[in-house]
């Protein structure tokens, strides 16, 4: 298994994705502006500030050339995991349903929070339990979930809930307590809380390395 | 002297400085080599009143690898790496844009570490404000700072791991904004800033040139700021961390294929200070035309773009031949680089615009030949500092004395704080905030790095000397308690105004007070920062060194943490024969009212480095379970978060170690810690460790004097900060 | 020609911005304020203004959650 | 009465967010664009509009950095 991490100007947490995928698989980083997945089996669009956050968080990164790419390989069904400002990105570009707006605080929020597992059934959470929780960071300023109501009932009926916030934890204001969503084939995801911070007891959680065992395990059984 | 020549004045220069530079040129200056001398001949970039103290300072031992005058200092870590670290006050700007001002502060200190060539990993900061609870305007920087230094450590991806915040009304008209940083590298790619290679290009990369800041280093760094704030706001920064971000990535890169000669930030003064300095270690001469540099407002003058103080921008010198692949490199990195100078062997600094000569001064007078001032010193007879507001009437029991100790400005969570930081990029974050003493960082190998930055200046404003030594011992003890050996440290020095006896007496005996500390502890000065002219209409701040101190421990798992976790433990003092808390300059003192005056206990600082190295023993063997200093509030303070920050109760009688009178319970003074684990893994200690309880329960319950439910002692120590900050 | 583009958010979704305006406005002692919004202003010279709707809806503004306003006024 | 405020960066001052958008524009297909800016955009219901430039100076923009510009018009 080889995943992709895309690193755009202003990526952050592209090295920390990488050494969690390593854990797992074969890892390389991807540069924002070649048309070119080098063959990954799946992809990251990590987190961290592409562009600055200017305009629009996600707004310029989502035309950066290597996100053409990423729109085929998603459209084909390759697996899609995009982490906070990952997570933006895939909003913007149309991948994933909703977008996300300031927290409530309005302020950055660095903390370790518990998620439920609202969805088993996304490349990325198949090798977790419906309804586990798992302990992630989340660390973002732009993180409130929002999607008119109509189509979070879409979700939720389509089992597109893919990670919530643990009742009473909710650290931005997001709809329903959502942590994350994925779309309709469930091979492209988003998240608010860092899964690649959470790969170590010593850092403070290993909770978070289920989901990109979970993507391996989904190319076994595809196998 | 010329009409022209009055200006000097203006700039901040005395007339015998003005003498002296007319001299050195054999004619009057013209009004770029003015802006450019008055610059480099400021406080800001000459040191002009503490150098001399400075060159007193320890600075070398043997894991020194880079020591005072370079952009940063390192010392040898595990793994052939080298940690290079510098912490940087940026106090004017934020007291007039606190937001930009605290942002900058970090990009510049940023700089500083990746202009030595080293990865940062990790920022702290140390911030002192007005009292909040009285105060909206303390309440309104103390919110934007905090914001600054979150959105530019945040965006640009490097762990804000640790800081402090003071509170005192000291500070209401000058408040402190002090960033620290740290990064890695191998130590034998260490890069220096000296130019040299006759005919060398001198590159100019990173933002463009604008207004910013003209006239920051004479104008912000050195003058007293007024009621007149307001009218210097022009001059503020202007911070972009994507800019840096990419700065940062495209600079490493171009260290990494070994394209550069040398590689300089601009800070303050901007090319000017650069451009010298790198001549000047050299000893080489710099041409730079001012027409080639990019800029964002077309009409610049030469002596603006001399003098701006544009965030995000680097100098290199490259061989001609390299010039286009490290052109190569920028672009990839969607960073302008321009070549705007040639190293010449003529050692001047010499200013073109276009064809024009507008400017030739010899480099050793801009960097060298700035007069050095003696201070002054004299010791106040009365108190410099009026009492502080009075929030306890002295008749409250043990319990409300707690409550209110925790819940005071100054001791309170700093949770709201940190956690608009992101503490975890990097994953190399084994300690965070409100978990340990010091934050830990965890090395390639497993091994880690501690690091720990304190300065109380009530204590230093009582006693300079002590005070600073304990400023030392505080951080040494915050090492110790997660198990990390101290290799090195850097100090930020905010002082009033020197030319005054009394506060030229502080700056005199806290800098003794710092090198006799580095000395008995056997830890070099590897770098440093002076803020001085920090007063206004109230008077001046307190003296307040501000210590940064960077140890290291072989195993990040074995690291320290501050809360007691097991029940059944025990629970000890270990403290020096020497520990003699009192209720001078401690926080009840101040909730009390009463002014920063009289003495406070001397510390015996070689008995203390051998308490340190015994805590740090007990931590790594894995035989104290959780290890926490005993500072602000004294042991029922220290005894009080070690139960906030396991979640779980203490019960403990203190008749074996001097009783629970109030100077036993709230005293301060170094040299004693809290730590829990099995009875037996205090026998090491011998007669140093008493144990005064045991872990359990779900309260604070100090026998004969208080016993408070965690969950009160929590809401108490949650509220104090965040509830006035809603 | 300089043009400008309004972006606010749609209305009905939450703006905290505007929320913590609208608060923080009586304690400054101006009474009388509400519905306060907060968006976004760009600013550009333009040569084409008829692509102006084109680059609202694909970069400048989110027609999710915000709503945008073309102002032009020719030099 | 509905009022606006517009407010940028002051002349001169840094703005890394509209020289984000105008390298992105020509990226996306857009020619001809230039100076750009982004600011920011309120939008608010005022009792006594006098009372706006004060409001602005105070809360809204920070005089420091950033102009501002008052629209108002009637319900
Ligand atoms: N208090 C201090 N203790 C030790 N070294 C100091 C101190 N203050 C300044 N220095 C050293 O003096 C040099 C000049 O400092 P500074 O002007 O702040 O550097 P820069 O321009 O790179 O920010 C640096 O190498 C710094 O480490
Ligand atoms: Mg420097």
């Amino acid at each position: 298994m080889r995943f992709g991490v895309v690193r755009f100007p202003g990526s952050c947490d592209e090295v920390d994705a990488l050494q969690a995928a390593q854990l797992v698989g074969d890892a390389e980083l991807l540069w924002y502006a070649d048309h070119d997945l080098r063959g990954a089996d799946a992809i990251i669009i990590p987190g961290g500030f592409s562009y600055g956050d200017h305009l629009r968080v996600g707004a310029v990164a989502r035309f950066a050339p290597v996100m053409e790419e990423v729109e085929r390989f998603a459209r084909s069904g390759g697996p899609v995991l995009g982490i906070c400002n990952g997570f933006q990105v895939l909003c913007e570009a149309g991948l994933l349903p909703g977008a996300l707006l300031p927290n409530t605080s309005l302020r950055f929020l660095c903390r370790q929070v518990d998620v439920e597992v609202a969805s088993a059934d996304t490349a990325w959470t198949r090798g977790v339990a419906l309804g586990e929780r798992l302990s992630v960071p989340v660390k973002h300023t732009t993180g409130r979930y929002y999607a008119p109501d109509p189509v979070l009932d879409e979700l939720t009926a389509n089992g597109q809930l893919t990670l919530r916030y643990a009742p009473g934890q909710n650290p931005n204001g997001s709809a329903r307590d959502i942590a994350g969503v994925s779309n309709a084939a469930g091979n492209v995801v988003g998240l608010m809380p860092h899964p690649e911070h959470a790969v170590d007891p010593l850092t403070g959680s290993e909770d978070g390395l289920k989901l990109f065992a979970s993507v391996t395990r989904g190319a076994a059984l595809a196998a | 002297m010329t009409v022209a020549s009055a200006r000097h004045r203006e700039l901040g220069l005395t007339d015998a400085e003005y003498e002296g530079i007319v001299e050195r040129l054999g004619r009057e200056p013209n009004e770029v080599e003015l802006a450019v001398f008055s610059l480099m001949w400021s406080e800001h970039c000459a040191y002009k009143h503490s150098k001399k103290l400075l060159r007193t300072l320890p600075t070398e031992g043997p894991r020194v690898v880079m020591g005072p005058g370079e952009n940063a200092g390192a010392v040898s870590v595990a793994g052939g790496l080298a940690c290079a670290f510098k912490v940087e006050s940026h106090n004017h700007p934020s007291a007039v844009e606190p937001f930009q001002g605290a942002a900058t502060g970090v990009g510049g200190i940023l700089r500083d570490v990746f202009a030595v060539g080293a990865r940062p990993i990790a920022i702290l900061d140390s911030l002192r404000f007005g009292e909040p609870a009285d105060s909206p305007r303390s309440r309104y920087l103390l919110e934007h700072a905090v914001a600054g230094i979150g959105h530019y450590g945040n965006s640009i991806g490097v762990a804000t791991v640790g800081g402090e915040i003071y509170f005192e009304s000291a500070y209401e008209q000058n408040c402190l904004v002090n960033a620290m940083c740290l990064g890695l590298i191998e130590r034998d790619r260490l890069i220096r800033s000296a130019a040299a290679g006759v005919g060398n290009v001198l590159l100019l990369f990173g933002a463009r040139t604008g207004r910013d800041g003209i006239g920051g280093a004479s104008v912000l760094a050195s003058a007293e700021l007024g009621d007149s704030d307001g009218a210097k706001r022009p001059t503020v920064q202007i911070g972009d961390p994507f800019e840096e971000k990419k700065l940062l990535e495209c600079s490493l890169e171009l260290l990494e294929r070994d394209l550069l000669v040398s590689l300089q930030d601009l800070g303050a003064a901007g090319l000017s200070s650069a451009s010298s300095e790198m001549a000047s270690k050299g000893e080489v001469g710099l041409d730079i035309d001012v027409r080639r540099v990019p800029l964002r407002e077309a009409d610049m003058e030469p002596f603006e773009i001399m003098v701006s103080e544009s965030q995000e921008r680097m100098l290199c010198v490259v061989a001609p031949e390299r010039v286009d692949e490290v052109v190569a490199v920028c672009e990839k990195w969607l960073v302008n680089a321009t070549a705007i100078g040639v190293v010449t062997d003529t050692r001047s600094l010499r200013v073109f615009d276009g064809d024009a000569l507008v400017g030739d001064m010899p480099v050793t007078a801009l960097v060298d030949e700035c007069p050095l001032y003696d201070l002054d010193p004299v010791a106040p007879s009365v108190p410099m500092y009026p009492a502080p507001r009075r929030v306890l009437s002295g008749g409250e029991d043990a319990r409300a004395a707690l409550l209110a100790l925790l819940s005071s400005a100054n001791l309170a969570s700093r949770r709201w704080a940190f956690e608009q930081y992101d503490c975890l990029v990097g994953s190399r974050t084994a300690r965070r905030p409100e978990q340990a003493d010091a934050a830990v960082l965890m090395l390639a190998d497993r091994s880690a790095l501690a690091v720990s930055i304190d300065g109380n200046g009530r204590r230093v404003a009582i006693d300079p000397y002590r005070g600073t030594v304990e400023a030392v011992l505080e951080c040494s003890a915050n090492l110790a308690c997660v198990g990390a050996e101290p290799l090195g440290l850097t100090n930020c020095l905010n002082f009033g105004n020197p030319e005054k006896p009394h506060i030229a007496w502080q700056l005199t005996r806290a800098i003794a007070g710092l090198g006799d500390a580095c000395r008995a502890l056997g830890v070099p000065v590897v770098g440093g920062n002076v803020s001085l002219y920090n007063e206004g209409g109230g008077g001046p701040i307190f003296p307040t060194p501000v210590v940064g101190m960077v140890g290291e421990l072989p195993d990040a798992a074995r690291a320290g943490r501050l809360g007691f976790s097991r029940a059944g433990d025990a629970v000890a003092v270990i403290a020096a024969g020497s520990w003699a808390p009192s209720l001078t300059g401690s926080e009840l003192d101040k909730l009390r009212g009463e002014a920063p005056w009289g003495a406070l206990p001397a510390a015996d600082p070689g008995e203390l480095r051998a308490l340190h190295a015994a805590v740090r023993q007990g931590v790594r063997s894995g035989a104290l379970h959780s290890a926490h200093d005993v500072a602000e509030g004294g042991l029922a303070v220290a005894l009080a978060e070690a139960c906030l920050a396991g979640g779980i109760g203490a019960r403990v009688d203190l008749a074996a170690r001097g009783g629970a009178g109030e100077a036993r319970l709230f005293g301060e003074g170094p040299g004693a810690f809290v730590v829990s684990g099995p009875g037996e893994s205090l026998r090491p200690f011998g007669a140093a460790a008493t144990v005064i309880g045991e872990v359990g329960g779900d309260a604070l319950e100090v026998e004969g004097a208080l016993s408070i439910p965690v969950a009160e002692l929590a809401s108490a120590h949650a509220g104090g900060l965040a509830d006035l900050l809603r | 020609m300089r043009a400008r583009v309004l972006i606010r958010p749609k209305a009905g979704i939450l703006d905290p911005q505007g929320q913590t305006v609208e608060r923080a406005l009586p304690a400054l002692g101006f009474d009388g304020v509400s519905h306060v919004h907060v968006g976004r202003l760009v600013e550009l010279d333009v040569e084409d203004p008829a692509r102006l709707p084109e680059m609202c809806e694909r970069l400048l503004a989110n027609p999710l959650i915000e709503d945008y306003e073309i102002q032009t006024q020719t030099a």
